[in-house]
């Protein structure tokens, strides 16, 4: 079980970079701490699979150091981290059956067979395996063939952090919500270090205690499902996180109030010095924009019925701004006003949260 | 073991090629010298066997012939092999699997056993010491390789590909050469080195179709190597140049193979 | 799902191969056949003799000697050629440039045309003239293959393993190249020995393409002549007869052609019934072939 | 241009991929084929595009019997889950191939090709071949070649599943404007019900092999016309409940009970299922006259603007999905609140009651 420390990461696929853009992972200083259930969220191409292979050891970061509970790992090969993974495409010795499967990790390290035995059950329950144990691995489906690749990293006892490498990908979009709901159950039950790689939000927010949003090899914030839905740092989080994303307005700041074309705009996180020759936006997510009798004149483009709610997407001008209203609401034809609820509105300066 | 794993390949290579020297090495010997005792390094060194072969056209004909009836059995067979690997690949048909292994027996005939039936076979038919004769022999084993690797190969190519072909109006045909074929060169090339490499190597059914005309270098070299059996260097020689078509082909498909390829179904 | 469609147009692109290789090898099996079953006395007058010829070639003791040295060299080269063949694909580097200059050199012996195989092992293990049969003998190993029987043998063997290990390596390799980087990784992960990685990863992963070795090595040693022909000519005395050179013997020697046409069809039902059990041994377990 | 199936089925050896279906899809519109994996959607597009032949009925297009027409006869074109483009063809070539079959004239080409590049946001890319394109530009070119031939019938065979979470939002936005007034019947399929509420029209909902209800999709999401549909048209997964129903109220066994008002009072008694959707099960009670269930949290999954708490009570697991953040304990017992007459109620044989 262990504390992961980032200090001072840096990596490039190049031999000798020059640029910030041929670095795969720019400047990360970042604490994992032990048992926590993290999640790395990104686009493609954001180097969150980079950073995975860095701590798993798979591959050494050109700078900086990776730590386990305060110990240098940098050079430390895959099997001397204790660390599990989970891939992308079920990776299972197919000649074997479930059972020599989830005991091969600890056969490999000498483990009497008595405690093999008696520690593969105890997964295979926790996994509902426990009948599939005498078949053969190669027989199972894709979501079984993930339930053992994450057994062979649960029966170790000494695992530092179990990895998942976009695990639900081949999985029928119908199973994605069991083994999902599996994962985080099992989370709760044994309090293991697991890092989750992803670009879907919905996975990642509902498994992660503690989120790692990165975008272009930079960690851009580290925060829960509520402070990254709430108080995005930048307005790239805003814009990742949530479906539809955070309307990101250009407004101008004058003596500390911000105007939206015009408009008065009361934020939450007003400026304390003056935001002069930076470009200035507010970001208010759509739940928290109102239909009301004042406020910023808007003609409805288009509204679209998701079901337990519905998305308008009304225009001001040339920016878009959405709301949801509920299913059954009113939504006026013409000479519309919305509103933004002053305490969930925030102020951002050259894409960062105003602090 | 990844350290000194690279001495394995090595120590084998060093093995294959010391036979290799030995041949090339003695093609530059004079017969005297090869029947005089070892020598490492050709003492006399000549070129004497080279000039010979260059000179005497029954033995530069054999090298012509052989690479003539090599090159149509090799074109014939994948150009014979293509439809039918899509075919397995692509269709399920009566019997397709039965049919399958059939073709895999016909690896199975000896040559030995069948050298007099197709003596007569191809005597009767008027095709005896041509060309054309060695070529269709060979393709009793190359078509059925061909077919093999061909079709592991275009199992690689997804399906919807074809299914876009004909949405976007291609007709069979002309989906089949200016869209299918190009995206399996690497498996077509893979196929050719096979069956170029097994036409050139036979000498078998090639000295039984032939006489005078079509007489592959592999026959010219057994009549030389039985009858006196003093010109070694000559047989050195001749060896020594059968050698250079093989090496020409594989240098321009080495990739393909260093690629992998996923023989299909067996 | 089967994505494969129910499609009888198949058959029209498969007849091409089929009119080839038909008229290639069931014509030929067919005057073989023939022959098999009838009696003549030169000018071409035929008796029907029935089964007689096959009676007499399986109960005469020179097949069953051939045909059990031809057992012995089939299994001794088999059992050679496959696992040195993987160790040295599983030897060689998986990427770099050095890959397919050692596919280049390792293809060399499969491009020599065979009596050119059998002449240069002629004469390179010759004891006075030949590099090998010298060196051996200058090391105080009496060996001259042209005589003994063991050293005849010991020649061959290492005359076929020379020539055809490397297509067992190229046919290796390719089956390992297609294992996914992750399974490696998982591998290293759960600690695996290299030989646990070997027995579970690389050797599943092979076995289809160690199919087409296995099958491919076999059906061409069982039916070998011309380099035995070359090298030994059967001898010294019929040490080295394989069943093809004896059938050669038999058919072209004293030219009756009945027993030797009768020996073919034994020859090559052998062949079909041992092909078949290789086939469905290793491809048994995954069902359909 | 309407496209009409008539009793059309395909039966491949022995097994019946599509059971007899009549269908008439409304031109300019989406129709959408919605169900999990393996129930048929790919099939029918093969089936509608001519790729095979129905083992009996017929097809219609704009009123002529197409059945027997081949697929290149019939304009349609179609996009693959996979993004299949020419893998040796230049993105330009790759757009203009439907064309080049079609003989058009190589300047008509040129610009027709060049004004799809621009509307798809391709131009850069033309010169290049699609293996070096992200996933999203590939499947860009492979809908600029769909939509270059102007067809009759454009099919797409679920184009957005592997795509990026936010990609697969920005295309979903896009779609709909790059069909604007276009004379044509789209044809969609998707897993994701979202996707299809989105996407609104028309929508199929599929089962292995049948088309359980046809009909404008915000119609099929709130009177599914049974369990099937109601089960395929909801994710989170609906909960489907076994009720009895007796002298005047459904009780679930050993669970809550509750009145039966409204068109279910004159239901005679006997066994029900209710299907009542996630998002209508809420652990805070809204004042309304509402039923109150109590039962024991199995998991809670916060994303930051909803929580989702599987419970269990009555022997059945529930799930609630309702905005805001509920952390619930696991394992300890929590109530929650639903409106009776928002359930879906459906009798023995899985039909809805009022349907």
């Amino acid at each position: 079980m262990a504390r992961i420390t980032l200090d001072n990461l840096r990596h490039s696929y190049m031999a000798n970079p020059k640029g910030p853009a041929d670095y795969a992972l720019k400047q990360l200083d970042v604490t994992w701490e032990d048992g926590g259930a993290y999640a790395l969220l990104g686009p493609s191409g954001c180097g969150k699979t980079t950073l995975l292979n860095i701590i798993s050891g798979l591959l050494r970061p050109s700078e900086g150091r990776v730590l386990f509970d305060g110990d240098d790992v940098t050079d430390e090969p895959p099997v001397a981290r204790n660390i599990a993974q989970v891939f992308q495409f079920p990776v299972v010795y197919d000649t074997m059956t479930v059972y020599d499967n989830l005991a091969f990790p600890l056969r490999n390290r000498g483990i009497p067979e008595r405690d093999v035995k008696a520690r593969v059950e105890v997964i295979a329950a926790m996994t509902d395996l426990t009948e599939m144990l005498p078949k053969r691995a190669a027989g199972l489906t894709a979501d079984g063939k993930q339930k053992i690749s994450l057994g062979r990293g649960l029966v170790r006892e000494d695992v530092n952090v179990i990895m998942f490498d976009e695990p639900l990908t081949v999985i029928d979009p119908h199973l994605k919500w069991q083994l999902r709901s599996k994962l985080k159950e099992l989370h709760t039950r044994i309090q293991r270090t697991m890092i989750y790689v992803t670009h879907d939000q919905t996975e990642a927010l509902t498994f992660a205690d503690r989120v790692v949003v990165m975008h272009d090899g930079y960690v851009v914030q580290i925060g829960t499902p509520v402070e990254l839905f709430e108080r995005p740092h930048h307005t790239f989080v805003g814009h990742f996180i949530g479906s539809p994303g955070m309307n990101v307005l250009a407004c101008q700041v004058e003596n500390g109030k911000a105007f939206f074309d015009g408009h008065p705009v009361t934020v939450d996180n007003p400026p304390a010095g003056s935001l002069q020759g930076k470009q200035t936006e507010i970001g208010i997510r759509p739940q928290f924009v109102r239909f009301g009798d004042d406020g910023i004149p808007v003609e409805i483009a288009k509204v679209s019925d998701a079901g337990r709610y519905r998305i308008v997407d009304a225009r001001h001008g040339q920016s878009r701004i959405n709301l949801l209203v509920a299913e059954d609401a009113d939504i006026p034809a013409s000479g519309a006003r919305v509103s933004f609820d002053a305490a969930q509105t925030r102020l951002y300066a050259d894409g960062w949260l105003v602090e | 073991m990844r350290r000194f794993g690279w001495l394995v390949p090595t120590l084998y290579i060093l093995f294959l090629l010391l036979p290799i020297y030995w041949l090339v090495s003695m093609s530059f010997k004079t017969t005297n010298e090869i029947l005089g005792g070892l020598t490492l390094w050709p003492q006399d060194f000549t070129l004497e066997n080279y000039r010979k072969i260059f000179t005497d056209p029954t033995w530069y004909n054999g090298y012509i012939n052989s690479i003539i009836y090599v090159t149509i059995n090799t074109v014939l067979s994948v150009t014979v092999a293509l439809p039918a690997a899509y075919a397995f690949s692509r269709y399920r048909f009566i019997g397709d699997k039965h049919l399958f292994f059939w073709l895999l027996t016909n690896r199975m005939a000896p040559a030995a056993v069948f050298a007099l039936p197709f003596f007569q076979l191809y005597s009767a038919i008027g095709l005896f010491d041509t060309h054309i004769a060695v070529a269709l022999a060979h393709c009793l084993f190359n078509v059925p390789l061909a077919v093999w690797i061909l079709e592991g190969f275009m199992s690689g190519v997804p399906k919807e590909l074809d299914e876009t072909a004909y949405v976007d109006g291609y007709g069979f045909w002309r989906f089949f050469g200016k869209i299918f074929i190009p995206t399996i060169v690497a498996g077509i090339g893979v196929t050719a080195f096979f069956c170029f490499m097994f036409s050139w190597v036979e000498l078998l059914l090639a000295k039984t179709l032939t006489s005078v005309e079509a007489k592959p270098i592999a026959a010219t070299m057994t009549r030389t190597a039985s009858t006196s059996g003093y010109e070694l260097g000559l047989l050195a020689a001749a060896g020594t140049l059968t050698l250079i078509p093989g090496a020409v082909v594989i240098y321009f498909v080495r990739n393909y193979i260093a690629k992998g390829f996923a023989l299909g179904r067996v | 799902m089967d994505t494969k469609i129910e499609n009888q147009k198949g058959w029209l692109f498969v007849l091409p191969v089929l009119i080839l290789v038909a008229f290639n090898a069931i014509i030929p099996l067919m005057t073989v056949v023939n022959y098999s079953v009838q009696e003549t006395f030169g000018d071409n007058l035929f008796f029907f003799e029935g089964l007689k010829w096959f009676q007499q070639v399986l109960a005469s003791e020179r097949f069953h000697h051939a045909l059990g040295r031809q057992l012995l060299f089939t299994f001794i080269i088999l059992a050679i050629e496959i696992p040195l063949g993987v160790a040295i694909a599983l030897a060689m580097p998986r990427k770099g440039g050095w890959v397919s200059v050692c596919l280049v050199l390792m293809a060399l012996p499969l491009l020599i045309p065979w009596n050119v195989v059998g002449a240069m092992w002629n004469i390179f293990a010759l004891p006075e003239i030949g590099l090998l049969g010298k060196t051996l003998n200058e090391m105080g190993i009496d060996y001259n293959y042209t005589r003994e029987p063991f050293a005849a043998w010991i020649t061959l063997i290492a005359m076929d393993v020379w020539h055809w290990t490397s297509l067992v390596v190229l046919l290796a390799y390719a089956g390992l190249s297609s294992i996914p980087d992750a399974y490696y990784q998982a591998a290293k992960i759960d600690g695996a020995s290299s030989w646990a990685v070997f027995r579970y990863i690389q050797l599943p992963k092979m076995r289809h393409v160690l199919t087409i070795a296995v099958l491919l090595r076999f059906m061409d040693s069982f039916n070998i002549y011309t380099e035995p022909s070359v090298l030994t000519g059967g001898g010294p005395g019929n040490a080295t007869t394989l069943l093809s050179i004896d059938l050669v013997k038999v058919a072209l020697g004293q030219f009756d052609l009945g027993p030797a046409a009768a020996m073919s069809i034994i020859y090559f039902l052998i062949i079909l019934l041992l092909s078949w059990i290789f086939y469905t041994v290793m491809t048994g377990k995954r069902g359909e072939p | 241009m309407t496209l009409e199936l008539r009793n059309v089925s395909l039966r491949v050896g022995g097994e019946t991929h599509i059971y007899p279906t009549t269908v008439t899809l409304v031109e300019g519109e989406f129709n959408i084929l919605l169900g999990t994996t393996l129930a048929g959607k790919t099939t029918l597009m093969q089936l509608m595009a001519g790729l095979r032949y129905p083992t009996s009925g017929e097809i219609w297009f704009n009123g002529g019997n197409v059945t027997q027409v081949s697929v290149q006869k019939r304009n349609v074109s179609m996009v693959y889950q996979q993004f299949i483009n020419y893998p040796n063809l230049s993105v330009f070539e790759n757009i203009a191939s439907p064309l080049r079959v079609a003989r058009i004239a190589r300047r008509e080409i040129r610009n027709r090709v060049e004004r799809m590049a621009e509307l798809l946001q391709l131009t850069p890319m033309l010169g290049r071949r699609p293996s070096e394109l992200s996933g999203g530009q590939q499947q860009r070119t492979a809908l600029a070649r769909a939509l270059v031939k102007d067809a009759d019938l454009i099919l797409l065979d679920e184009p957005l599943v592997n795509l990026d979470y936010k990609l697969r939002e920005e295309l979903r936005d896009e779609l709909p404007r790059l069909f604007e007034g276009r004379r044509c019947t789209v044809v969609y399929s998707t897993t994701e019900p979202g996707e299809a509420l989105l996407l609104g029209g028309h929508t199929a909902a599929m089962h292995e092999g049948r088309i359980t209800q046809f009909g404008p999709t915000a119609q099929i999401y709130r009177a599914p016309a049974d369990l099937i549909t109601a089960k395929v048209f909801s994710d989170p997964p609906i909960n489907a409940v076994p009720v009895t129903k007796s002298n005047g109220a459904f009780r679930v066994e050993e669970g809550v009970s509750w009145p039966a008002n409204g068109k279910a009072a004159a239901l005679e008694d006997g066994p029900y299922v209710v299907g009542i959707r996630p998002h209508l099960i809420s652990p805070v009670g809204d004042g309304r006259e509402q039923v109150r269930i109590d039962g024991q949290v199995l998991i809670t999954e916060l994303s930051g603007s909803e929580s989702v708490v599987h419970f269990e009570h009555g022997g059945h697991v529930w799930i609630s999905q309702s905005h805001g953040i509920h952390a619930l304990k696991v394992g300890e017992t929590a109530s929650f609140h639903f409106d009776a007459d928002q359930c879906l109620y459906f009798d023995a044989s899985g039909r809805r009651i009022g349907s």
